[in-house]
């Protein structure tokens, strides 16, 4: 049996080319033919379109990363009865009937940063929370999970929380806007790719050198700015979750199930690390 | 003749001009009134204000069947009896001749779709009426501006209105076209239609005024049976000088040197409408006036558009016995041709200009440095055109838009005698301008030649041509049908050459 | 001057021929060739290109650009441009999904999403007519606060309320084997480009766009025709949003984000000037998919899923240029 | 009919107070003075607005929009609209990062990310003179193929190379108070103010924008005036992503999309028409100043976040209506 597995992400992100090289490497081992393809916005008409495709072209097994849970709800299934086989990587939709999710949970990550930040402040202060696209469930889950987290530390509070559309020149001008209206802010969270970078390059102007250690910064993603700020101490840490890893397990456990060979099918937890300047150099995806 | 219309004390001011100063005027049914006075008189801001574009200055009143009335719109204006054909051409260039003459009253059929058939067939109905031979369904944006005008002309007739007011009608037309409007102008009046009738041909307005009215500055200097006026008065009354004192005599200063020559001249690609001009040739002398006559349509446009290199032509161009290639504006420019456009509103003028903007596009150059506009030298220059040719605005900042007619017409020319072409090509260069500046244009045209300038005259007002020529070319369906010197020149042998 | 003079039984098949080499001259024939000569490339090198499924696929994924494409084109024609309807086609989707979520029937909740169609519309004509805004300016400002409200009600966050089964035809459906979606876009581009060519309305849309001061002193209320346009064209972009809520059943909150090029280009694609007076209503439902069907061959072909959007804008180059070069050799000088 | 038949030296204070008078009906000055009360209004409820590092931020941030705005608006004038610049900032940050990545010297570095710029430039203008395509579909076509070539060279992953320190001065650097990216947006708008003005070039721009068949007929090479407002706009466009790419250190392969919206209402909201014919590049950057002294103030004032986009569309439409009910009070019969 001919055995093609097509992977869609959300976008064109670092994060997701990551997936990229592990299904690509995953699926050149088991020697089955891939397909990556990229949806142009985030939309989730965007992916039900590329899913549609995908179906019409025959493929024998889809991963995909969704945009918009209830939107692919039907097409997954109209997959499933065209003998496809769906798994859903990095985030879920999980109404549909796709077989197994494998990925972070984005809550759970969302809480161990609220807690990496109260043991930070040591408990109390003033935080804000730079986020992507306001309208992006996995970022709205990261923030309800710090919430979660900080409930548990009533001296801290929230003061803002402010989109940057993923662009990182709108969250550097964001961010400066935000520590000069909030003199006293002890802590950002940088939600989405962005927010690392663009904190790491507003603690580096001449203006805010005097924040620097001030100000605790928690960021998600392991984007080559954000590594940086790391090393040069503007940022405490990274949630780093695993897309390589990610990418690689869902190949193999579409072509394991298309040719039968899949054991129980069931969740994969692949979990974030928290990395800081002690496991820099250590840690993988 | 019952009293239809009154204006009294009407005024109006624009921002620096005061353009109608308490005018008074009385319109009857059945009557031609003709509205005379030089350019920037207030003749069409009169008319506008009378058909609701423009609302007067406090002060005057609008009586219409003795009523006191206020004009809200041009609609409203219809809906009164008054339709009005504008000076400034008012179509919709990407519809159809019917399309623009039915325009916000288009016939419906039964199933309230429009109904085309009928409509198409109206309006041959109404184009038959003034003997005019367009097809109905051709896109307006196909017409010559003549054609235009004849479209604009059906559209004011075949409302039935009460009172039509003509702005300048036969300014784009020839004599053809303008005999059949004057003869349609009697017969409408006849049918005890009022008509105001504005127009800068002396001819016309005496062949069928019934009364005429003056302006001058915005006020009324005299208003008279025709009967009881004369050529030299209605002169003395519109510029207060005296006609003789005009038109001096034509002073030859041709040579016979030949500047540039023409061989073969034809449209490259012939489309399907329009005047197939082909195997044009003609020899253009140093310091003449070469006149070109035809009938509307003839193709002395097209021809000159061909030597200005905006239309692709075969056959070749010679200046100074050297061929010479033209096929952009700017060739032409560069080999030294002006052209002062038939079409001021779009293809002579930038509207939203400055007169000063417009006038220096053609040589801004000479007021550069470094490609920097020495803005005090181009606005002298500019005033001292707006001098010479009498241009009337209040100042070299207007925008273009603001002026009126005529003057925006003795703006295009300005544009191109400024920038001393050695061959100037002037496509009806006195449309619409008014006796005075006529004649002052027809002595700026022929001091030009006393400098060596070489001068080509397309116009449809046959006098005109006369009175200026040093030879006429006469042009019928695309072909040259005669070449006529000076002294052979007469008004029959040009007529027969043109329709023969 | 070949012509008809008269529409005499004798002379028809003249005009049918006249009729017929006029036609090379007509945008929206030239675009279709050219989606067809791509249909035809991709279906050299794929199968799955020329299935029932795959093609009706096509046509449902590019209907809801063309529905909003046929309201935009009437206000291009006017020589406006509406910006706005990605908002209007969003907020309307979601108003309907809160609806649904507060329990409303399926008419009401239909009905509340149309009202934001027209509520955007006659904001857009009356910002347009009355204040005296450009066309730019008022779409982009109602476009933002469109966007701003539907953040401020979800923030962020779907809404994915219970449906009835009859509700999800819209958008799910079939008659025969043509997803509904796709009648409804050929039946509202029949109704419009016959609204367009055969009404007084319509007519009064070229001729406000060709010529607003000749249309106006002619008797043609501009101010309507442009507040009509503005409220058709929200209005339709509400039902798209509407109908690809019933598809989804997900109001997302970035509905119809960024989509007001997508669907100005599909009425440009298909001939509509900027400049206003021109244009066509099955014009820009041809534009519209001659995106889709670009966008599926490269799923199809497996091309390089990052080259997409660098072939699309290649291809859609080389269609229009292919066209104005057609009517540059054929027409002479417009 | 007073009127300044002649330009003597006793007339002077007369011309003044006229020019004054007609400063009234100057676009530009109504926008900034909408400008300046929002700024006022910002500073009545947040003390951190008047401060000089806030002030410079807030010019800095607006300052790459501004800067492409320069150009933008050239292109609007004649009546042509560049979309593209998004792409041409993008590609040429992203060419300028792989240069430095493949370890050439800066000035090397900038120059391919101009080359960049000249050739989508170049290729605007080329479609649309010489091949005849509209401005909307060329440009849209090359906006898709640079976003297309970004998303290919980069996959989506930043390209951050090393850098040498003089190059990031250009970005991060100050002269005196002020931000470099500030000083060059300075420069840029008093120079083409100057061109646009005072040089035959700019008054050829304006008329190819007025009555494009008129000025040809009076000598102007329309042509050549077109591909250079592109070439010029895209080179701007580059620039702002060498200046983007020297701030940040970081080429995104998101850069510039969608900038081209912003970028167009900068010189929207300063007075530029689509038509063609008017605009002001002053007008273009207090339009791009606007816009983000609203951005600035919304996170200020701490508004909830998803309010802001509503918000900001709000204050543009009001500051924009202003303006325009002022010309027409005081403007008469325009
Ligand atoms: N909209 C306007 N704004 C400013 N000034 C105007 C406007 N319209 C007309 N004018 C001025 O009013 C005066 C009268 O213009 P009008 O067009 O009525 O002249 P006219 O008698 O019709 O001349 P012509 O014979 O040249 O057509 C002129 O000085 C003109 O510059
Ligand atoms: N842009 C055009 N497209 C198609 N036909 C045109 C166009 N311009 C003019 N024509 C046609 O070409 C014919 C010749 O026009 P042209 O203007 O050269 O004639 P003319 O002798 O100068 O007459 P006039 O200028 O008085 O109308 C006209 O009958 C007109 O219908
Ligand atoms: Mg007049
Ligand atoms: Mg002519």
């Amino acid at each position: 049996q001919d055995v093609t597995i097509a992977v869609v992400p959300k976008v064109a992100v670092p994060f997701f080319d990551d997936c990229n090289t592990g299904a690509q490497e995953a699926a050149d081992r088991l020697g089955v033919s891939y397909q990556w393809v990229v949806p142009q916005n985030t939309q989730g008409a965007t992916q039900v379109k590329i899913m549609e495709d995908l179906i019409a072209r025959n493929v024998t097994g889809i991963a995909i990363s969704v945009n918009e849970p209830k939107s692919v709800e039907g097409v997954i299934q109209q997959a499933i009865d065209a003998g496809i086989k769906v798994v859903t990587f990095d985030s879920d939709s999980a109404e549909s009937a796709r077989s197994l999710y494998i990925g972070t949970i984005n809550t759970e990550a969302g809480v161990t940063m609220g807690n990496s930040m109260a043991e930070a402040l040591g408990g109390k202060g003033k935080v804000a929370i730079v986020t992507g696209q306001l309208g992006a469930s996995n970022l709205n889950e990261r923030i309800d999970g710090v919430k979660k987290a900080l409930e548990a530390y009533p001296e801290i509070e929230i003061v803002a929380i402010e989109g940057t559309e993923d662009d990182l020149a709108k969250a550097v001008s964001v961010t400066e806007a935000l520590l000069r209206a909030n003199p006293d802010l002890s802590g950002i969270f940088g939600m989405s790719q962005v927010g690392g970078p663009a904190v790491a390059k507003v603690l580096a102007q001449k203006e805010f050198a005097d924040r620097k250690g001030a100000l605790q910064v928690f960021a998600f993603d392991d984007l080559p700015d954000t590594v940086q700020g790391v090393k040069d101490g503007f940022i405490n840490g990274i949630m780093v979750q695993r897309p390589v890893t990610m990418g690689r397990l869902a190949v193999e456990s579409l072509v394991a199930q298309i040719k039968g060979e899949a054991g129980e099918i069931k969740d994969i937890d692949t979990g974030v690390t928290v990395v800081n300047a002690d496991n820099l150099d250590s840690y993988t995806k | 003749m019952t009293l239809f219309l009154e204006m009294h004390g009407i005024s109006k001011t624009f921002p620096g001009v005061k353009a109608l100063n308490r005018v008074d005027l009385h319109l009857r049914l059945g009557e031609v009134h003709v509205l005379a006075g030089e350019n920037g008189a207030g003749k069409s801001t009169l008319m506008k204000i009378m058909t609701g574009v423009y609302r007067a200055d406090p002060g005057g009143a609008i009586r219409i069947d003795g009523q006191d009335t206020v004009i809200k719109d041009p609609v409203h204006a219809r809906a009164l009896g008054i339709s009005i054909i504008y000076q400034e051409l008012a179509v919709v260039n990407n519809m159809t001749v019917a399309e623009n003459i039915y325009l916000a009253r288009e016939p419906l059929g039964r199933t309230g779709l429009i109904d085309r058939r009928k409509m198409n067939a109206d309006a041959r109905a109404v184009l038959a009426e003034l003997d005019i031979s367009i097809a109905p369904d051709t896109r307006v944006g196909n017409l010559s501006i003549g054609q235009k005008q004849m479209v604009e002309i059906a559209r004011a007739i075949s409302y039935r209105s009460k009172l039509i007011i003509m702005d300048e009608p036969t300014a784009s037309l020839s004599h053809h076209e303008a005999t059949t409007l004057t003869r349609m102008v009697r017969k409408l009046a006849a049918q005890n239609i009022g008509i105001v009738y504005i127009s800068h041909r002396m001819d016309e307005i005496f062949e069928i005024a019934d009364r005429i009215t003056v302006l001058r500055d915005g006020e009324t200097v005299d208003s008279r049976p025709a009967a009881d006026m004369t050529r030299e008065l209605l002169v003395r009354k519109m510029v207060d000088r005296e006609l003789s004192q005009l038109f001096g005599a034509h002073l030859s200063h041709a040579t016979h040197q030949v500047l540039m020559s023409v061989r073969g001249l034809g449209l490259k690609r012939p489309t399907a409408q329009g005047a197939r001009v082909s195997d044009v040739s003609f020899d253009l002398h140093r310091g003449e006036i070469l006149g070109f006559f035809g009938l509307v349509g003839a193709g002395r446009t097209e021809v000159m558009e061909m030597i200005f290199g905006s239309r692709s032509h075969v056959g070749t161009i010679a200046i100074d016995g050297k061929e010479v290639r033209i096929e952009s504006p700017s060739d032409a420019i560069g080999h030294g041709i002006g052209f002062v456009t038939e079409d001021r509103k779009e293809q002579g003028l930038v509207l939203g200009m400055s007169v000063r903007e417009n006038f220096s596009l053609t040589h801004l150059a000479e007021y550069c440095r470094l490609d920097v506009v020495n803005r005090r030298r181009e606005t002298e220059a500019c005033h001292g055109f707006v001098r010479s040719l009498g241009i009337k605005t209040p100042s070299t900042e207007q925008k273009v838009l603001n002026l009126s007619g005529g003057n925006q017409q003795k703006v295009v020319i300005a544009k191109w005698v400024a920038r001393r072409p050695r061959i100037l090509i002037v496509d009806e260069p006195t449309r619409g301008i008014d006796i005075g500046a006529k004649a002052e244009v027809h002595a700026l045209l022929n001091r030009l030649t006393s400098e060596g300038m070489s001068i080509i005259v397309v116009s449809s007002d046959l006098p005109e041509i006369l009175a200026i020529s040093d030879r006429v070319i006469v042009l019928k369906e695309g072909r040259i049908s005669g070449i006529l010197g000076r002294d052979d020149a007469t008004q029959e042998q040009v007529m027969l050459a043109a329709t023969g | 001057m070949s012509g008809q003079k008269s529409a005499t039984a004798e002379q028809t098949p003249q005009r049918l021929w006249h009729g017929l080499a006029q036609l090379r001259h007509v945008r929206e024939v030239n675009v279709l060739l050219a989606m067809l000569i791509v249909g035809a490339l991709i279906s050299l090198y794929t199968p799955y290109f020329l299935t029932t499924n795959n093609l009706m696929g096509v046509f449902r994924a590019f209907s809801l650009t063309a529905i909003m494409s046929i309201g935009m084109v009437m206000v291009i024609i006017t020589g406006g441009i509406d910006l706005s309807v990605g908002s209007a086609m969003g907020l309307a989707s979601l108003v309907t999904a809160l609806c649904f979520d507060a329990g409303f029937g399926t008419s009401t909740s239909i009905a509340a999403g149309v009202g934001v169609g027209v509520t955007f519309g006659l904001a857009n004509g009356l910002l347009i007519t009355a204040v005296g805004l450009p066309p730019f300016i008022a779409t982009l400002g109602t476009l933002s606060i469109g966007r701003g409200m539907m953040y401020m009600i979800t923030h962020g966050v779907p809404v994915t309320p219970d449906t009835p089964e009859a509700f999800s035809v819209l958008g799910q459906g079939y008659v025969g084997p043509v997803p509904v979606p796709v009648v409804i876009m050929l039946a509202l581009m029949v109704v419009f480009a016959l609204v367009m060519r055969r009404t007084r309305f319509g007519r009064h849309v070229y001729a406000t766009g060709g010529n607003e001061h000749a249309a106006r002193l002619s008797g043609v209320k501009t101010d309507r025709v442009k507040l009509a346009v503005y409220v058709l064209s929200s209005t339709i972009a509400s039902l798209a949003g509407i109908i690809g809520f019933s598809r989804y059943l997900s109001a997302e909150p970035a509905s119809g984000f960024g989509s007001e090029l997508d669907v100005i280009a599909a009425a440009a694609i298909g001939g509509a000037s900027l400049a206003g007076g021109v244009g066509s209503v099955t014009g820009a439902v041809i534009g519209a998919a001659l995106v889709g069907v670009i966008a599926n061959g490269v799923v199809l072909l497996n091309i390089n899923t990052y080259a997409q959007q660098a072939i699309t804008g290649g291809v859609i180059l080389i269609a229009v240029s292919l066209d104005v070069l057609r009517s540059k050799l054929t027409g002479g000088n417009g």
